[in-house]
């Protein structure tokens, strides 16, 4: 079933890229059926949960890699978040993007793709599944942030988002590859729980990539700057997706490396500060969409906090917390993006009076604001209520650090929702009303759907708690006594409650009021400023390493020759007193005249003067082959010596005939690493004189003795080149034809260079 | 036919076709079928090659049935079996792809690319399955020679001046590898590599080491490999795209695969910690030197050297895991990178120029390029599904293994970076405004020739991807045949004939 | 393989690295004649010391010099030879497009080089 | 293009070319039992070749048709063996009696050395037209064309 359901996501997504440009409604349609198939699977499984759905694709055996799915509880309410909100979304993108878009098709195609990877994420059941469709959601999202591409904002918030969320999935990858280490496992599900130093290990790997998806503090950076992306994608991936994955990877795995320190402090601390500073981030906005955003961090740092904690009533508060802020989130995000379509802006100082001209959606606002609030009669409510139960559950410093940041974190969220709530649909700054246009059901239904959701979540709180204590269990068995209570009486947490929202309330419409300065982007600049530096960084690496200039490399490679042929220097001082000094007088005299010839040739300053050296060289060679008995080497030679001497003049003869000055200074550097490589090659040939032992001595005699039966010659050297190793000489003349090809290819550009169209066609011409 | 003849004419063949191809040169139809012909027999060959090896294991020729210490042995192990299909493949879809490119600007020249690459095919074959040092030589002599002649034969002066680079170094590694085989010959007595895995493990530690050294410097100047890498970068970029596509899939590789082979078979586990941070190092300058640049064919050819530092990477950690993610990435990588060019080379077709600085906005007009482009893209950084992860996971799991912690950790670093990169092109090219200025469309019919091919590359790298199961299992086996290799060494020498 | 050989090889290895780091094509030319003249003769060298020329009915086969390196040498003459022909051609025409045959700096490199320069400069500043 | 018009230079250069040729086929037939070989022979030819194009005898074309025989005169040695049920590059050695030259063996092996020869001489012809050209002036750019 899963993969049936990808399958739909991947089908569906190509059908809507092919649909989209000839009719719109039906590339909705089909973009639609895709999540709303995965919302009916979720629910069902959700109200059965007797039975456990699991499959698996073995990809790579050997690796273990592969696709292993199980639709837990908590799978499987998310699974109906996902779905649900996915199906509401791409109606909701209908009504957003104005009549004709031509990228709508390629928009439904990456929102269909990327709601199949969250799917995927949270159905894992093996890491290497959580890494793929991790990293998955990368991708989709970068393309998705980006899909307004010739805005700069966008395409620097996109690499924002994909090089921190990416990067994460990295640092997930060793994260887990750590935890398989601990668990000796690489099934989610049959992870024991661990502690020691391999656990913590994993626990600060893992919480870094947890951090980095779910945009805790100092991680967050990317999430506000996803605004750049279209609403509808905002509101996707900020309510039930994206966001959630690095929540839904804490709290999977929780029950492993909860018992860990590291992990609960880490992962509280991580949870307060962002709760904190989110909520901060929120209050500090002008722009409605990125109060949204920021309120968004806030709370993942909430349910971090919550999953943190790790008892079952935290757990329990955790999922609930989940599925609440779901439902609100989206709601609220799809009324900003009615906002900005029907005014053309989200400024809260330019907007006034939309509680008079958009009455409905200030309804919807009004609901979905006081569920995230916390107030009742909304799911918000309960969940919130959950959790403030919880943290008074704990005992001792933790019950008032843990209690206290709760508490406080609720303040500034209430704070915040009246912050925006008054900021959109209050009276303007001025006083004038905004002009709106006329609303549209796509942009207004979905919406309203969700606010009905949150109301009825609270009345039916009964059916609502359901699922979530099913989840709650699977993440923590000791969670399935606790449900929702909509209503909880004169108990202490109630009164906290009750604190919370007037304090709140009262702080925000302060705020909303109050001129304070201008947002504060440092986080954001800083990441962007990291990757730009790395840039920096690199090009400084290049210009070090990468000069362009010839020489400098020929000498790195030889320097490196030479400190490589250190290690034959001892050997070869062992073995050079036992070498013949010369096999016969005629051979030193000759060698000791080649390395004058050679030195000969580095002096001379007229090309025609190098020539003759290099012959007197080839000569001086030549003689040595004749010394050592080589008459085929004597004869190949003083032919190849006359072409290359003959070569070297008619082919440079014409050039400028001295050769110009280099300085003095590298002249010596050149000069030192040649004479290093030198000694390098000649320790390097002594020490294998010195390693030569009879053993290993050359089978001669079987050589001739064959060469002469086999080969049918008497000249051995021949008979190798043509029948021994007449491969090797293949080989050379098809290397020798080559080289002559490249010649005339050089010296005759003409005849090499094509000579019809040189130039591409204009447009003109193609045109004509 | 016997495996025996199908080895020999794995190398013979591309050589016999390659001067046909040049006889027919000035008779464009006839050159073509020759050369398309040929690449696809060959093709068909090297796939009959790799059934046979996983069947009937590893098979040596002695070339004119001379015994191995006098003559030439061709040998082929599942190793050379597998990446030889994969090269030989992607060269046909690079021939293909350059039969669409032939008119224009960036075009190679027809009457040459088709003989040359041909002979480049055969270097390529005769360097993997030759079981002899020196004709070893002699293969690297025939890639290069063919590749200096496909890098400057349009002899245009950027081409000239990078050509320079190109032959100057590998010509120096090349006197280099002689001398090398000088001082191998003399300490041993031999030059067949079964015989050396046998007779190099009994010298003295220094010489050893200083040999398994000496031809990581050749080897890896030819690999591109940190620091004798700089040539590479400076070169490819400037040659017609089809010869950067297949330079790119394939030069490089042929020097990390005969070290691969060489220090596995003469068993230089004790340059573990060299070849480590050596691949450390490839990994490190090769990423920095893409991200520096602002040219989609400049980029993608520092990947080159940075990719290299992962199959070094799994060499270096001398275990079968190490290797065979070393084989795996071999594997993914020919593909991936080739077609990265070619679709660089699309990228050149629409616009006149593969300058960041002066594209961009593809996305809109060309989507379908953009899939080309993004599928090796992410295949290179690493990401799932795609081969590249396999292959990354393969090594990073291996290193995990060995406890070889800081490879681990750059590995992982450099991917990030890659993706990096990768998004510098995407955003330049892709994203974005389209450049002002005449922006002279490709024409129709040629367009589909190029994007067909292209097109069959990337669907060749899924097709790796969705095989990695398979292909996995028969790295591990090649890993195993390289690290134990007394199958090789008994297939070579067996019962020396009199 | 004797002293006199090895120090014949070493020095026209030695002054072959010496003229390839040059500026000038010609020079490079030239010492890649020198760097194969160098290998050639290690090659050589490395089949053992000197002896009769390897033709079989000239003299016992004890006496004759080790074919098998020979037969490797000549190959290597030959295709440094046909590779010298090559370099000849290239910088010719370089020569030919530059009016020069000095070896240039790579363009892009040196731009790179140039703005991290200047980025470090501008960084100085900063501080 | 350099050549050296002077009678007497041609006069000579003819003059030689026979004797070249000889020498070169000495050289080809005396390889399998005396120094020599299809190299060395056709470089001999090639001497000729680049002589007779400086004294004005000859205009090198593109020798890249006997590059192309010669390649696959050698790829016809290595494969037909193999075609026929041998090896790869299996030579067959024959002998029998020659007038003049008097016992001779040959075989397969002088084929190939044959395919060398045509390289060669190809080769030479090629360089003599790449490097020997002196049009530098009237070549255009293409580099900077476009």
């Amino acid at each position: 079933m899963p993969f049936l359901i990808l399958f739909l996501h991947v089908v569906a997504a190509i059908a809507a890229l092919a649909l989209a440009s000839r009719s719109r409604a039906v590339a909705v349609f089909v973009a639609a059926v895709a999540p709303a198939g995965a919302a009916v699977w979720g629910l069902v499984a959700l109200l059965d949960p007797t039975t456990t759905r699991s499959s698996s694709f073995v990809w790579v055996e050997g690796l273990q890699l592969g696709f292993d799915f199980e639709l837990s509880p908590i799978a499987a309410l998310l699974t109906l978040a996902i779905g649900a909100i996915g199906t509401l979304i791409v109606i909701y993108a209908h009504g957003y993007f104005a009549h004709p878009e031509p990228t709508l098709g390629r928009f439904l195609a990456t929102l269909t793709i990327f709601g199949a990877s969250m799917l995927g994420l949270v159905w894992a059941d093996s890491v290497w599944t959580l890494f793929l469709f991790w990293e998955a959601t990368s991708v989709t999202s970068f393309l998705l942030v980006g899909h307004k591409n010739a805005n700069a904002n966008a395409r620097i918030a996109a690499r924002r988002a994909l090089m921190i969320t990416g990067a994460g999935g990295l640092v997930l990858l060793a994260g887990m590859m750590v935890l398989i280490d601990a668990t000796g496992t690489h099934r989610l599900s049959e992870m024991a729980p661990t502690t020691g130093t391999t656990a913590t290990i994993a626990a600060v790997l893992l919480l870094v990539a947890a951090a980095t998806k779910s945009a805790l503090v100092p991680a967050h950076v990317w999430l506000p700057g996803a605004m750049a992306a279209p609403t509808p994608v905002s509101a996707y991936l900020h309510s039930a997706t994206m966001v959630k994955a690095g929540v839904i990877l804490v709290a999977v795995v929780s029950p492993v490396l909860g018992g860990t320190d590291t992990f609960r402090v880490l992962s509280m601390t991580l949870g307060a500060l962002t709760m904190f500073w989110g909520a901060i981030g929120a209050l500090r906005q002008r722009d409605a969409k990125l109060i949204l955003a920021w309120g968004t961090v806030s709370q993942l740092g909430f349910l971090v906090l919550l999953f943190g904690i790790g008892t079952a009533k935290a757990t329990f508060a955790g999922v609930a917390v989940l599925a609440a802020h779901a439902v609100f989130k989206a709601g609220l995000f799809m009324v900003v993006g009615e906002v900005d379509v029907r005014t053309g802006t989200r400024d809260i100082d330019e907007l006034g009076g939309l509680a008079r001209s958009m009455p409905i959606t200030a309804t919807i606002a009004a609901l979905c604001g006081l569920s995230m609030a916390g107030v009742p009669p909304l799911l918000g409510f309960p969940a919130k209520e959950a959790a403030v139960e919880a943290a008074l559950g704990l005992a001792g410093t933790e019950r008032l650090i843990i209690g206290g940041a709760i508490i406080a974190g609720s303040v500034l969220t209430v704070a915040y929702t009246t912050h925006f709530v008054l900021g959109v649909f209050g009276p303007s700054r001025n006083g004038t009303a905004t002009t709106v246009s006329p609303g549209r059901a796509a942009l207004m239904v979905p919406a309203a759907i969700l606010a009905c959701i949150s109301i009825l979540g609270w009345i039916f709180d009964g059916t609502t708690s359901k699922p979530i204590t099913r989840a709650a269990a699977a993440l923590n068995a000791k969670a399935d006594v606790y449900q929702l209570i909509n209503w909880p009486g004169a108990t202490q947490a109630f009164f906290v409650s009750v604190a919370i929202v007037i304090v709140g309330a009262i702080l925000g419409a302060a705020r909303s009021r109050a001129q304070l300065r201008v947002p504060a982007t440092i986080g954001a600049n800083a990441a962007d400023t990291a990757l730009d530096q790395t840039l920096v960084l690199a090009r400084r690496i290049t210009a070090r390493m990468q000069h362009g200039s010839l020489p400098v490399y020929v000498l790195t490679m030889a320097f490196v020759v030479a400190a490589v042929s250190i290690i034959f220097v001892q050997p070869a001082l062992e073995a050079v007193g036992d070498m013949t000094v010369a096999d016969s007088p005629g051979q030193l005299a000759l060698a000791l005249a080649t390395v004058l010839a050679a030195w000969g040739c580095t002096q001379v300053d007229s090309r025609i003067g190098a020539a003759l050296a290099l012959g007197v060289v080839g000569l001086a060679v030549t003689g040595l082959f004749v010394v050592h008995g080589a008459p085929d080497l004597v004869l190949t030679q003083l032919l190849v010596e006359t072409v290359i001497v003959v070569g070297f003049v008619i082919g440079l003869g014409r050039l400028r005939r001295s050769f110009p000055e280099t300085g003095a200074r590298w002249r010596q550097v050149r000069a030192a690493v040649a004479g290093l490589c030198a000694a390098g090659v000649a320790a390097a040939l002594i020490a294998a004189e010195g390693a030569a032992s009879s053993a290993t001595a050359p089978p001669t005699e079987r050589l001739v003795a064959e060469a002469v039966d086999e080969g049918g010659g008497n000249n051995i050297v021949n008979v190798i080149l043509t029948d021994v190793r007449a491969l090797d000489t293949f080989g050379e003349i098809v290397v020798l034809a080559v080289a002559a090809l490249g010649v005339v290819a050089l010296g005759r550009p003409a005849l090499v260079t094509p000579k019809t169209p040189i130039s591409p066609p204009t447009r003109e011409e193609v045109r004509a | 036919m016997t495996t025996e003849t199908l080895i020999g004419l794995l190398v013979a063949l591309p050589i016999a076709a390659a001067g046909l191809a040049l006889a027919l040169r000035t008779l464009p139809r006839a050159r073509d079928v020759v050369t398309i012909a040929a690449l696809a027999a060959e093709t068909a060959l090297a796939g009959v090659l790799l059934a046979r090896t996983i069947n009937d294991g590893t098979t040596a020729v002695r070339l004119g049935g001379w015994a191995p210490d006098l003559g030439i042995v061709l040998i082929a192990d599942l190793f050379a079996a597998l990446v030889l299909l994969v090269a030989i493949a992607t060269i046909l879809v690079v021939e293909v792809f350059a039969l669409g490119q032939r008119r224009t600007p960036w075009g190679a020249n027809p009457e040459l690319t088709g003989p040359l690459l041909l002979v480049l095919t055969s270097g390529v074959a005769l360097s993997m399955l030759t079981g002899d040092l020196f004709t070893l030589f002699v293969a690297f002599e025939l890639i290069l020679v063919a590749s200096y002649v496909l890098l400057t034969h349009r002899s245009e002066a950027a081409q000239v001046r990078s050509g320079m680079s190109y032959v100057v170094m590998n010509l120096f590694a090349s006197a280099l590898f002689l001398i090398g085989v000088a001082v191998v010959y003399r300490s041993t007595g031999t030059v067949n590599m079964a015989l050396l895995a046998e007779r190099l493990p009994e010298l003295d530690e220094p010489v050893r080491v200083g040999i398994g050294l000496w031809f990581l410097v050749v080897f890896g100047t030819k690999a591109a490999a940190f620091p004798l890498f700089s040539w590479l970068p400076d070169s490819y970029p400037t040659a017609p795209t089809t010869v950067t596509a297949v330079f790119a899939g394939l030069l490089t590789k042929v020097g990390v695969y005969v070290l691969v082979r060489f220090h596995t078979l003469t068993g230089m586990e004790t340059l573990q910690p060299v070849i480590l941070v050596v691949a450390a190092a490839t990994m490190l300058v090769g990423v920095a030197g893409a991200l520096a640049h602002n040219d989609v064919k400049r980029i993608l050819s520092f990947h080159i050297v940075s990719q290299i530092g992962y199959m070094l990477m799994g060499l270096g950690l001398f275990s079968v895991a190490g290797i065979a993610g070393a084989v795996i990435f071999f594997v993914h990588h020919i593909p991936v990178k080739t077609v990265l060019f070619l679709t660089g080379g699309l990228i050149e077709e629409e616009t006149g120029t593969s300058r960041l600085s002066d594209n961009g906005g593809l996305a809109m007009r060309r989507p379908f390029l953009a899939v080309l482009f993004a599928i090796p893209a992410l295949s290179l950084a690493g990401l799932p599904p795609f081969s590249g992860f396999v292959a990354k996971f393969a090594l990073i799991d291996a290193g995990i293994d060995a406890r070889s912690i800081p490879i681990v950790v750059v590995a992982l670093a450099v991917s990030a970076l890659t993706l990096l990169s990768m998004v510098k092109i995407w955003m330049g090219v892709f994203w974005g405004a389209p450049p002002r200025g005449p922006a002279p469309p490709a024409t129709e019919p040629r367009r589909r020739l190029l994007v067909g091919a292209t097109s069959i590359g990337v669907a060749a790298t899924l097709v790796i991807a969705s095989l990695a199961g398979p292909l996995w299992n028969l790295s591990e086996r090649a890993a195993n045949e390289l690290l134990e290799p007394t199958a090789y060494i008994n297939e070579v020498l067996g019962s020396v004939t009199p | 393989m004797s002293l006199a050989l090895v120090i014949a090889i070493a020095g026209l290895v030695g002054f072959g690295v010496h003229l390839i780091t040059a500026r000038s094509l010609s020079r490079v030319v030239l010492g890649f004649a020198l760097l194969g003249h160098g290998a050639v003769l290690a090659l050589l060298g490395s089949g053992g010391p000197a002896g009769e020329p390897p033709l079989a009915d000239r003299a016992p086969v004890g006496e004759l010099a080790n074919p098998l390196p020979q037969a490797l040498a000549l190959t290597a003459i030959v295709i440094s030879f046909g590779l010298t022909l090559f370099l000849l051609a290239l910088a010719r025409r370089q020569h030919e497009l530059t009016g020069d045959d000095l070896v240039e700096d790579d363009l892009e490199d040196r731009a790179i080089s140039a703005l991290a320069e200047a980025e470090a400069l501008r960084g100085h500043h900063d501080d | 293009m350099i050549s050296v018009h002077s009678p007497i230079v041609a006069v000579g250069v003819r003059a030689v070319t026979p004797l070249a040729v000889i020498v070169a086929a000495y050289l080809f037939f005396a390889g399998h039992n005396q120094p020599g070989g299809g190299f060395a022979a056709g470089l001999v030819l090639g001497a000729v070749l680049s002589l007779r194009t400086v004294a004005g005898l000859y205009e090198p074309v593109n020798g890249s048709k006997l590059m192309a025989a010669g390649i696959m005169v050698a790829a016809a040695i290595a494969l037909i063996p193999a075609a026929i049920g041998g090896g790869m590059l299996d030579m067959v050695v024959w002998s029998g009696e020659l007038p003049l030259l008097g016992k001779v063996k040959t075989g397969t092996a002088a084929i190939f050395d044959l395919g060398v020869v045509l390289i060669v001489v190809g080769l030479v012809d090629s360089v003599l037209d790449g490097l020997g050209t002196d049009d530098i002036a009237i070549e255009p750019v293409t580099g900077e064309a476009r």
